[in-house]
């Protein structure tokens, strides 16, 4: 399995990879707020937890039909469904591989865009936990909407409407826990809804969205 | 896991072929007379004024919008586990009524909402579960339209229904976690102490009745037309591969 | 015999139009898709079931249920 | 190791297509699948690959036995040709050492370090069969495989299928032309299913191969007579 994780990787490194995608469209989305929220440093401050989770999430929408659609259109699904490899574990290095290359690169770059947004002090190391706590679930949440919309061409639309609900309740408690955080109150109770969530979407999610591939593949 | 265990849509179109009529004629013998009574005989209440009145549309349609997912929720079990057709098209029918509740009680929640709160729309943790369930609903009714054969969408929008509760359980915890919440408790609570007036009390349940039995016909009366619809796609198929 | 609404009577008057109103478009839309399904669905059994009895061989079991 | 398929039934887009299949395959055969075009000569080797359960039936065989190939070669076009082998070579297990082995037997070796998209369609036809000696598994299950292949290739193609079969494989192709292989040939014709017959047991139709067909269950949807 991890065979197909470096596959992966390798992929989103080549030419057209994608790799680059979800950290540009961050960054865009993130510098795009001032401009439509006022240069003023205290509002931005405070709404800056708020609007690098939501870039962030939108981020990693934007590269999930990518995960099985190439797959599916030129054959790989169907060979890596006859293969040794479970489907559970294809789907779960298929979510790792979106983590690496877009959830991850997130969690690196926020900080810098935490100083445009004037984002408190404190706030700082609590971002970088939030993110590196959160995003993963973005991942797995993301892979099995791919999962269930593989068959659908120009499915792109109808994922970002099945998946966004989805993510709902990472973006509320990742967001407080990174408010609370920035305010220097205790945040433990939302850290660790946070964490919970990610940690069950790992766990179950990868063999309903594998159930969802191999019905799809019929 | 798409074996073709023979359900049995013929009965099923059998059965309720003579259903209709009476459950029509009951929904009118409840609905109408429930909203009439509410809407002309239900005094003035201290706090609310005439306003009131509209608690008979707010409350009946979130009632069905919940309890439309959790029908559906059931029926999407019963496919995924027994594959009965009928049930998994029970559920699609149900999702257009289950949308149409959400926003009856999503926009009598907010006209009620202007003259009692000043605003039309609260982000409290009540309303804002609507909203979410109000995606949900989006979400599975386009997935149904996205995939062409019926076995197959039918057990993805099954999955999704699942996972997509569970979610929306977590998205309702999470709203709690604001600090205001505008919303009255429970205006409608077995357990708890009476929170409606006596006088308000008997034509809000009416209604309620009312307003289940209409969404039993017209998950009843959609379900035909689905398995109608259902029919007409299996036999094209078969014309296309003849 | 209409009951006095006092100053809320746009807002009663506003909820209940809309809500009827959205029940009536559901109640309708279900009533067009029913009929739409209907008169195509009767037409391909009409188009079967003409397709079927001329060429149709005399099946061996023709007049037993086929599949009840 | 053998492949033994008795009363299957399969489907395709919900509507039955085949009941009824038998045949058994030994080690070093090679059965070709005829038929005209639509019979179900796709979806039988799905079935038989596992990728959508049969709806009647029994398939007799090792598990992990079979190599599926379909139309489309599961190539990676920003991948290189040895990129994408070493790549399936690790996800079945294989060697090393095999990797050079499959890109000599389909003459690919001097194209190992271009990307596939760079590659003729013939030539990422090869790479797609090169894969298959990595599977490393005996039963081969493949679909139109010498499609855009050029003579020279088909014959290196059939080579290499005789080399499986002399090392106790077997072989299992939806193909029309002739490989000029030792190879039994079995047409579906007979299998096709009549969806509106479908159901009933022993239907005895005129081709007698009906005869005593095992009762598949049919969608019950597309019944004889109307809906109420």
């Amino acid at each position: 399995m991890i065979a197909l994780l470096v596959r992966d990787i390798r992929l989103a490194m080549r030419a057209g990879g994608g790799f680059g995608l979800g950290l540009a469209f961050f960054l865009i989305a993130v510098v795009l707020v001032p401009f439509g929220v006022g240069p003023e440093g205290g509002l931005l401050g405070t709404i800056a937890p708020g609007i690098l989770w939501i870039a962030a999430l939108l981020a990693c929408l934007l590269s999930l039909d990518r995960i099985f659609t190439l797959d599916y259109e030129d054959g790989s699904l169907d060979l890596l469904a006859t293969s040794p490899l479970p489907m559970e574990g294809v789907v779960a290095m298929k979510a790792l591989a979106h983590w690496l290359t877009t959830g991850l690169p997130l969690t690196i770059a926020a900080p810098v865009l935490g100083l445009l947004l004037n984002l408190p002090e404190s706030a700082y190391y609590w971002l970088v936990v939030t993110f590196l706590l959160g995003t993963p679930a973005l991942s797995f949440i993301g892979t099995f909407g791919a999962a269930l919309t593989v068959g659908v061409k120009r499915g792109g639309l109808l994922l970002s409407l099945l998946v966004l609900p989805l993510y709902i309740p990472s973006l509320t408690f990742g967001a407080e826990a990174l408010r609370r955080g920035a305010e220097g109150m205790a945040n433990t109770v939302p850290l660790l809804m946070l964490a919970g969530i990610t940690l069950g979407t790992i766990a179950l999610l990868p063999f309903v969205a594998a159930q969802a591939i191999r019905i799809n593949l019929r | 896991m798409s074996i073709w265990e023979y359900a049995n849509p013929k009965k099923f179109m059998e059965t309720t072929a003579r259903l209709m009529p009476w459950l029509v004629a009951l929904t009118a013998v409840t609905l109408i007379p429930g909203l009439v009574w509410g809407y002309f005989f239900s005094p003035e209440a201290e706090n609310f004024g005439t306003s009131v009145k509209i608690i008979y549309l707010h409350v009946p349609s979130a009632f069905i919008a919940i309890n439309a997912w959790i029908m559906m929720l059931v029926a999407s079990l019963i496919w995924l586990v027994r594959r009965h057709h009928v049930s998994v098209l029970a559920a699609k029918a149900a999702a257009p009524i289950g949308l149409t509740m959400t926003l009856i009680a999503l926009i009598t929640g907010a006209i009620w909402g202007q003259p009692m709160w000043g605003t039309w729309w609260a982000w409290d943790p009540r309303l804002t579960s609507f909203l979410v369930l109000f995606i949900f609903y989006l979400g599975y009714m386009a997935l149904w339209e996205a995939i062409e054969n019926p076995d197959t969408a039918a057990d993805l929008t099954s999955i999704l229904c699942i996972v997509g509760s569970v979610f929306a359980l977590l998205s309702r915890y999470a709203t709690l976690f604001w600090p205001q919440g505008l919303h009255q408790d429970a205006s409608l609570s077995l357990d708890k102490a009476e929170h409606v007036a006596d006088v308000y009390h008997r034509p809000l349940v009416l209604s309620i009745i009312g307003f289940v039995l209409l969404f039993i016909t017209l998950v009843l009366y959609r379900t035909r037309t689905e398995v109608r619809a259902r029919r007409l796609k299996a036999l094209q198929a078969r014309e296309r591969m003849a | 015999m209409m009951p006095d609404l006092g100053k809320y009577e746009t807002v009663i008057l506003s909820s209940y139009g809309a809500s009827l109103l959205l029940i009536a478009l559901l109640i309708l839309a279900s009533w067009i898709r029913a009929r739409r399904v209907q008169r195509e669905l009767s037409r391909m059994e009409e188009h079967r079931r003409h397709a079927k009895r001329p060429s149709g061989p005399p099946d061996a079991g023709a007049g037993a249920k086929e599949d009840s | 190791m053998e492949l033994e398929v008795a009363d299957l039934a399969c489907a395709r887009g919900g509507v039955l297509v085949l009941e009824g299949v038998n045949f058994r395959l030994e080690a070093g055969e090679a059965l070709m699948l005829r038929g005209p075009n639509g019979i179900g000569k796709t979806t039988l080797l799905r079935t038989l690959a596992g990728l959508q359960p049969p709806l009647a039936g029994r398939i007799g065989m090792a598990d992990e036995a079979l190599a599926y190939g379909a139309h489309a070669d599961g190539l990676k076009s920003t991948l290189t040709a040895l990129e994408n082998l070493r790549f399936w070579a690790r996800v079945h297990g294989t060697g090393e050492g095999e990797i050079g082995r499959a890109l000599e037997e389909f003459n690919l070796a001097d194209l190992a370090g271009r990307p596939a998209h760079s590659l003729s369609a013939g030539q990422k036809r090869r790479l797609g069969l090169a894969r298959l000696l990595l599977t490393g598994r005996a039963i081969w299950a493949l679909d139109e495989p010498t499609v855009s292949l050029d003579a020279e290739s088909v014959r290196l193609f059939a080579r290499a299928v005789e080399r499986h079969l002399a090392g106790g494989g077997m072989a299992l192709m939806a193909t029309h032309i002739d490989l000029g292989l030792a190879a039994r040939a079995l047409d579906l014709t007979p299998f096709r299913a009549d969806p509106d017959r479908a159901g009933k047991a022993g239907a005895g139709g005129a081709d007698g191969a009906g005869a005593g067909r095992v009762r598949v269950p049919h969608d019950p949807f597309a019944g004889a007579e109307d809906l109420a």
